[in-house]
């Protein structure tokens, strides 16, 4: 698995009803040593409607600026939600979550 | 981008050079007389540059490579708005044939005129050179006035 | 020696801001319109120092130049399509620039220009292949202040200043003029000011020199101090061609007549030195946008690039940089008139812009990667109001270049 | 990028996707152009593995410009793709940070070749600007 197969990958809840699209993948540096650091495990699907403008970074929880371009990426991204990895039944495609809608 | 893309990019660029040329039919006296009117303008632009470079150069302010550059330059600026003058397809109307020939007899003696002044500067003949440039002003107020009458 | 550093800085800035995008734009926009385009050259400079302050403080920082961060801010696709057009109009515009020192040459020579773009084009990549950053940096930009013979000239030509700054401050478009072509020759000169490349290089220059956080007081020096002081230099280029050329109704197409200004009021010896400014700025813009043509491509593909380094250790960068002077020496050699290429070039400057510029606003914004030095309010502030006039300028270059048939 | 009470937290495609990869010795070796998981025993994914070079870089451009850059890879070289294992990265910031030289990692090939086949036979190939 490449994180290019899950990176805008359709994820879709229990009773088919579309999420949206993979934007990125949350990382959690918890896993077990590799080399001389732990290694990170994918812990949550960040999904979104669409990808644009996604990997700018203002859809996260952050500040910065400026703040037209922060507005229209936020209003872009409004429906995105962070899909803990837990919650996945079924890698796909499309994703399909234990969740219904 | 795609490919699709890029290939609709050429015949776009394609497109816009064949857009922003030119050259071309004058269907009416009034399109006619516009394409003479800026045909004027360029060729008196062309006058005055080289008059403008024989005066620097008779004040001893310009190398001599640098002025046979700029008179040969415009000379090639005359010839390049004679030769798309004449590749117009002028109306059939009096009018049109009357503009024609008026900036034909203009432009032959400006060509002739810049010719002198690139002969006589190249064989360093100053005095010559500046006679013949002296009689540039003249010819470029007869440009400026077609150039007016058919604005 | 911090002083000397900064004066430098300053000096090479100075004369590194005109390329043959300006001297051919401000000398025909000079000539058709007197001085009431000079609004554009004045917004296009206030851009150039935001932008260059903004991606300089960046390399300083983050040690990245530009096209590694476009591609991580816009993503492979967009990033690629960004280098793509971004690289097309880089050698457009080097391709201008070795045009230009070859039409320098042939003035100071009256030997055909053709004859002259093999030597420069091999000349440029010998420098670039064996001498030191920082020596042709400011090598081309100190030699490029003999360009200052343009300022010389219009003090001689003792000119009501009173009457050129009203053409300055209250703008008036010439009665005969279209307003569509005023404007596009508006963004031409705002094009010819705020050059892509120019950001590519000023960015990768700064990882080339190691610039640190230290580094920045230096780095703001030059850009706010020099960049302002070369933005005069193009106005006194336009501001000679009002003088002399536009009440004689000359039309510039060529070099030779941007220059003769100069011979006219001031003599043999400010055109000796306004043909070697002539060289040495477009000499000087050659390599920088040779450069950046390396740049550019390796920074997106992550290959080792820079000067700072022996060839053979950034070798697809120096094998990228031979052929885009070989590909732009060609382009030149088709005879297509470098005047020309020049006037295109810098139209199309102004549309690439925003690919470049908007990546570079966000990287600055970044917490990560800027921590303290991010953006303040009024750089922000600033910023956004460029990114709109810049957009503006870029979606409107080309329908206006259809609609008046390339400024005719 | 912040720290949660189980560890370090990153955006895959925000932090580490298409960042500079930086040798031991500061020097460029590519960059991060996909990531390669490996699946722990309760199926969790872990990144295993860095991916570099035009066939690893072709399909996440999609569309036909993919398949171009993809398949200009697979005529250079027929090896598998060229990978760094993600235990030999020692930091993740502005660029992404290996302990390892670029001559070991060999993860750009046609670096090699071109210098080996073209720059080094020009004269002053070894030597910095001076």
């Amino acid at each position: 698995m490449r994180a290019s197969d899950l990176i805008g990958r359709e994820v879709r809840t229990a009773d088919d009803e579309s999420v949206g699209v993979i934007t990125d993948l949350r990382c959690v540096q918890d896993g077990p040593v590799r080399g001389t650091q732990a290694a990170l495990r994918v812990d949550a699907l960040l999904v979104s409607r669409h990808h644009t403008g996604s990997v700018l970074g203002y859809d996260r929880e952050r500040q910065q600026g400026p703040w037209l371009i922060r507005a229209v990426v936020r209003r872009l991204h409004r429906h995105m939600q962070v899909v803990p990895w837990s919650d996945v039944d079924s890698e796909g495609p499309p994703i399909r979550l234990r969740r219904t809608g | 981008m795609t490919l699709g893309r890029c290939r609709r990019l050429l015949m776009f660029g394609a497109l816009l050079a064949a857009l922003t040329s030119c050259v071309g039919n004058a269907a009416t006296t009034g399109a006619y007389s516009g394409k003479a009117h800026l045909s004027a303008e360029a060729a008196a632009s062309a006058l005055q540059t080289a008059k403008l470079a024989v005066d620097s150069s008779a004040k001893g302010n310009l190398f001599d490579s640098y002025l046979e550059i700029v008179l040969s330059q415009a000379e090639d600026d005359l010839g390049s708005v004679q030769q798309q003058f004449d590749s117009i397809q002028p109306p059939n109307t009096t009018e049109a044939d009357r503009i024609r020939d008026r900036l034909d007899t203009l432009l032959t003696r400006a060509a002739s005129i810049l010719a002198d002044i690139r002969i006589t500067a190249r064989r360093d003949q100053q005095a010559a050179m500046i006679k013949t440039a002296a009689g540039i002003p003249a010819l470029a107020d007869k440009f400026d006035t077609f150039a007016e009458a058919t604005a | 020696m911090k002083i000397f550093q900064v004066a430098l800085g300053i000096l090479t800035a100075i004369g590194g801001f005109v390329d043959i995008g300006d001297l051919v734009t401000n000398g025909l926009v000079g000539a058709r319109y007197g001085l009431s385009l000079a609004w554009a050259t004045v917004l296009g400079t206030v851009g150039i120092c935001l932008y260059a302050e903004m991606s300089g403080r960046v390399a300083a920082v983050t040690g990245r130049g530009t096209f590694d961060l476009v591609r991580e801010r816009l993503g492979p696709r967009a990033g690629l399509a960004n280098l793509i057009a971004s690289f097309l109009v880089t050698g457009l515009t080097l391709a201008a620039e070795i045009g230009g020192v070859a039409l320098a040459l042939e003035l100071a020579t009256s030997v055909n220009y053709l004859l002259w773009v093999p030597l420069v084009a091999f000349f440029l990549w010998l420098l670039i292949w064996r001498v030191k950053f920082s020596y042709l940096e400011n090598g081309a930009g100190l030699l490029g202040l003999a360009l200052l013979a343009f300022g010389f000239a219009l003090w001689k030509l003792h000119p009501d200043y009173g009457s050129l700054v009203h053409q300055v401050v209250a703008p008036h478009k010439p009665g005969t003029e279209r307003l569509n072509s005023y404007f596009y020759y508006a963004i031409a000169l705002f094009g010819a000011a705020m050059t892509p490349y120019e950001v590519f290089f000023f960015s990768s220059g700064g990882v080339e020199e190691k610039w640190t956080r230290k580094d920045l007081m230096v780095e703001r020096a030059n850009v706010l101090i020099g960049f302002p002081l070369g933005a005069m230099l193009s106005l006194s280029i336009a501001a000679c061609a009002t003088l002399v050329l536009k009440p004689r109704g000359i039309e510039v197409s060529t070099l030779g007549q941007i220059g003769l200004p100069v011979a006219f009021a001031a003599g043999k010896v400010a055109i000796a030195f306004l043909i070697l400014g002539f060289v040495a700025a477009t000499f000087g813009a050659a390599l920088e946008t040779g450069l950046s043509c390396g740049y550019s491509i390796a920074q997106y593909f992550g290959w080792q690039w820079g000067k700072f380094v022996k060839p053979r250790e950034a070798s697809r960068f120096h094998l990228v940089v031979l052929l885009s002077l070989i590909g732009a020496a060609g382009l030149v050699l088709t005879t297509i008139d470098p005047v020309k290429i020049t006037e295109y070039s810098v139209v199309f400057s102004a549309v690439a812009l925003p690919l470049t510029y908007f990546p570079i606003l966000v990287i600055s914004n970044d917490p990560d990667y800027m921590g303290d030095k991010k953006n303040g309010r009024v750089m922000n502030f600033g910023a956004t109001v460029f990114l709109v006039i810049i957009v503006v300028a870029s979606v409107a270059a080309i329908p206006l270049m259809i609609w008046t048939r390339a400024g005719q | 990028m912040s720290e949660s009470a189980r560890g370090r937290v990153l955006d895959v495609n925000l932090h580490l996707l298409d960042r500079q990869i930086v040798d031991r010795d500061g020097e460029f070796v590519a960059k991060v152009d996909d990531l390669e998981f490996e699946r722990g025993a309760d199926g969790t994914l872990y990144i295993a593995k860095i991916m570099v070079g035009s066939r690893a870089l072709g399909p996440r451009l999609r569309g036909r410009l993919g398949v171009w850059m993809r398949s200009i890879g697979e005529r250079l070289s027929t090896d598998a793709i060229p990978t760094i294992d993600f235990a030999l990265v020692t930091d993740i910031g502005s660029e992404v940070k290996v302990s390892a030289t670029r001559d070991d990692l060999d993860a750009a090939p046609l670096e090699g070749w071109v210098r080996d086949h073209v720059i080094s036979r020009i004269p002053g190939s070894r030597h910095a600007g001076e």
